[in-house]
């Protein structure tokens, strides 16, 4: 199920400025703990993001994005009050998908 | 032999503020060569969820004795945590000591929701594979002060001798690299590798250093305490490991947050 | 090398004189020190005796409102600091300046969560400038850049350079600057390199 | 049929999914994590990177802006951001030359999105790090190097 995202979603004037924030280990497979043991690879491989449904970015990621992972982008379109729906997956297939009104 | 001691002091300050002009003039353009790095990383603070995760234990009923947090005193009546950050380390009659926050929260649990004081502190610092109920809930109670004013004062005899306790344990040396806490923190305007460091023995720099923690450490992913901040400084300083709400490290904070009063309460905030 | 000296004495009286506004404590440090015994637990190498203060971090552990050090105080730690350096038997104060950088790059060494079996670093660039090419270093301590092109390569700046970072409180008491020979954080051959890294020409820390 | 094909060895089919998705004709297939390109999320090198996304050896433009710090404190989190102003820019790729896996991460813009991306990514040492833009089947680089300091009393 994986733990909720923040998502803030601001129209200036016809564009909607998107910040995501996703709460993820984005785990490298490379990093060991504290007893030495490797921790598996656990990371975030497909971000989407819809709204009014129309797919408005995808994105593929490797481990290379920083834990607790930022994702900003920017759209036309939307009107105020409308959904922004966010929905990534990662390498352990495990899912999530967040809302927020765009304001 | 004093009266000569003085007169070179007053020598030594001349000349310091002389270099320091002109190392200030050197110094300009990489006065703070990380600042467009802390630019760019704004303000979308990952410490959000464990602000969330926090309020939601808050109010769960956990422990033997199945009860939420929320009659929890933190210093302004119970259930009261709007505000109460910015008034802690405070002297708690009920528990005949001075605490902060992390040490009133397990005094909470353990009183409360009848956790064994053991078994709650197994997880006072989270690593990734487990969280911190401790990070958490101080993060979110935290978050309950932001914008308040800091204000700690030394209003009865157990909070003036945790400050004088905290105060002399700041400028302690010892261990194998003669560092004591003064030795980063006691100067202003220094900093080690490209970090600055601030004075956390007067105002200005203890409002920059405390007002911000609880903190979100980038480095290592997590929010972290200030609990957890003493206990590093500390492994840095070649000690050995300084106990989770341990005397020293509630006094210490002690020292540290009257300092800083008049701070801005600004946590969690996010750190290197 | 007394001008040196000299200006290392007084830098370190201005990072000794920020004064707090509150009331002082007596000199002593005994209540600190027992509430640190309860407030500590040995872990790894870092035992519980690394609270114990020497006769030098007891008298250079007074807060700056506190009694300053006296001038018997003051030449007293010089004193017995200086007779603590162990010059090298052979006379040879150069060594390698590139393990000298690898040792002023390295922070490790005598935290309880480092490995006691690997050697340890002086991290020199916490502190100093030294060479140029390095731009994350600290200012707690003076900018060693081009500090042998300065100071020449003779056998008394050698020996001095030797002797300050073996025992920094020889020359200046209570120096933030830790004690790396005496205290046994660098070894005889670690410091000779240290000294290549600073007063080698070949070394970065002289190439302009 | 050979645009399809284009797009599958390209950067990850994502245009002919938003085109299929928008057009009401495909749901979000269940093991469309698979549909990434692996090949280039696999390679070691920045160059074995661009081979695999088709993009060869791509010239540099000046109509791509790339935000990122000259020095960064901690190389764990490091803010990049990628905009350009390239016509029919439909991908934006991010690459850090020396980390174990050059590619970082693979934007698709579908219509209607800005040519505009911002993320944070980990940096194991100081590197080069590439701002991919592909736009009507061309690629396009800028680059910016960024030097990962160590830092503390006890590094």
């Amino acid at each position: 199920m994986g733990n909720p995202m923040r998502i803030r979603a601001k129209l200036d004037g016809e564009v909607v400025d998107a910040k995501v924030l996703m709460n993820h280990a984005m785990e490298t497979g490379q990093r060991k703990d504290a007893s030495g043991a490797l921790v598996p690879a656990h990371y975030i491989t497909k971000v989407i993001a819809s709204c009014n449904g129309k797919t408005v970015l995808e994105a593929d990621w490797g481990p290379s994005v920083s834990k607790n992972p930022l994702l900003g982008f920017r759209f036309r379109g939307a009107a105020a009050g409308d959904t922004l729906s966010v929905t990534w997956t990662d390498s352990m297939n495990d899912t999530r998908t967040d809302e927020a009104v765009i304001g | 032999m004093i009266a000569r001691h003085r007169t070179r002091a007053i020598a030594g300050l001349a000349f310091a503020a002389l270099t320091a002009a002109s190392s200030i003039v050197l110094a300009q353009p990489e006065d703070d060569p990380v600042a467009e790095y802390r630019a760019m990383m704004g303000d979308d603070n990952p410490a959000e969820f464990w602000v969330m995760r926090g309020e939601a234990l808050w109010s769960e009923p956990r422990g033997p004795a199945s009860v939420s947090l929320e009659q929890c005193d933190l210093g302004m009546g119970p259930g009261v945590v709007k505000g109460a950050y910015a008034h802690l380390p405070r002297y708690f009659a009920d528990a005949g000591q001075v605490m902060d926050l992390e040490t009133r929260l397990l005094h909470c649990m353990v009183t409360l929701q009848g956790i064994p004081r053991k078994e709650a502190l197994k997880q006072r610092f989270g690593d990734g594979a487990r969280e911190s109920d401790f990070e958490a809930l101080a993060a979110f109670v935290a978050e309950e002060s932001r914008g308040q004013v800091l204000d700690v004062p030394l209003d009865n005899p157990a909070m003036e001798k945790a400050y004088a306790l905290g105060k002399e344990m700041f400028f302690y040396r010892a261990g194998t690299h003669d560092f004591s806490c003064a030795t980063c923190h006691g100067q202003t305007g220094m900093r080690i590798r490209l970090q600055q460091l601030p004075n956390i023995s007067e105002a200005e720099g203890a409002r920059a250093a405390y007002s911000g923690w609880p903190a979100y450490r980038v480095s290592q992913g997590e929010v972290r305490t200030m609990q957890w901040r003493l206990q590093d400084c500390f492994r840095q300083q070649r000690l050995p490991q300084l106990d989770f709400g341990s005397q020293a490290s509630i006094a210490l904070t002690t020292y540290i947050a009257h300092n800083a009063n008049g701070a801005v309460m600004d946590a969690p905030g996010m750190k290197r | 090398m007394n001008r040196a000296f000299t200006l290392a004495g007084l830098i370190g009286a201005a990072i000794m004189l920020p004064a707090l506004a509150s009331a002082g404590l007596a000199g002593t440090n005994d209540g600190a020190a027992a509430v640190l015994q309860q407030s500590f637990t040995a872990k790894g190498q870092a035992g519980m005796d690394r609270l114990d203060q020497d006769d030098v971090q007891r008298l250079c552990s007074r807060a700056p409102d506190g009694p300053a050090l006296s001038e018997k105080e003051y030449a007293e730690i010089m004193a017995s600091e200086e007779a603590s350096i162990r010059y090298p038997a052979d006379g040879q104060y150069l060594g390698d300046w590139r393990a000298g950088e690898k040792i002023a790059q390295n922070g490790k060494g005598f935290q309880s969560s480092d490995d006691p079996t690997q050697s340890s670093g002086g991290n020199c660039y916490a502190c100093h400038q030294l060479a140029k090419g390095e731009v994350a270093y600290g200012t707690i301590g003076p900018s060693l850049y081009l500090y042998g092109k300065l100071r020449g390569n003779d056998a008394e700046t050698q020996r001095y350079t030797y002797a300050k970072i073996y025992n920094s409180n020889a020359f200046l008491p209570c120096s933030s600057m830790p004690r790396f020979g005496h205290k046994g954080i660098l070894d005889e051959q670690q410091i000779k390199d240290v000294v290549a890294l600073l007063l080698d020409p070949q070394s970065p820390v002289n190439a302009e | 049929m050979l645009h399809r094909r284009e797009f599958l060895r390209d950067m990850g089919q994502g245009g002919i999914l938003v085109a299929l998705l928008s057009s009401g004709l495909l749901t979000i297939p269940k093991a469309w994590a698979a549909d990434r390109n692996q090949a280039a999320f696999a390679a070691k090198t920045v160059e074995e990177a661009f081979a695999a996304l088709g993009a060869g050896t791509p010239a540099a433009s000046d109509e791509i802006t790339l935000e990122a710090p000259e020095i960064a404190e901690n190389g764990a989190v490091v803010p990049v951001n990628v905009t350009t102003s390239i016509a029919g820019a439909d991908a934006i790729a991010i690459l850090v030359e020396k980390n174990p896996n050059a590619l970082a991460a693979v934007t698709i813009i579908p219509a209607g999105t800005e040519a505009y991306v911002s993320t944070r990514v980990k940096m194991q040492q100081t590197s080069r790090v590439i701002a991919l833009v592909r736009a009507k089947g061309s690629f396009f680089i800028a680059s910016k190097d960024v030097k990962v300091t160590l830092g503390g009393c006890g590094g």
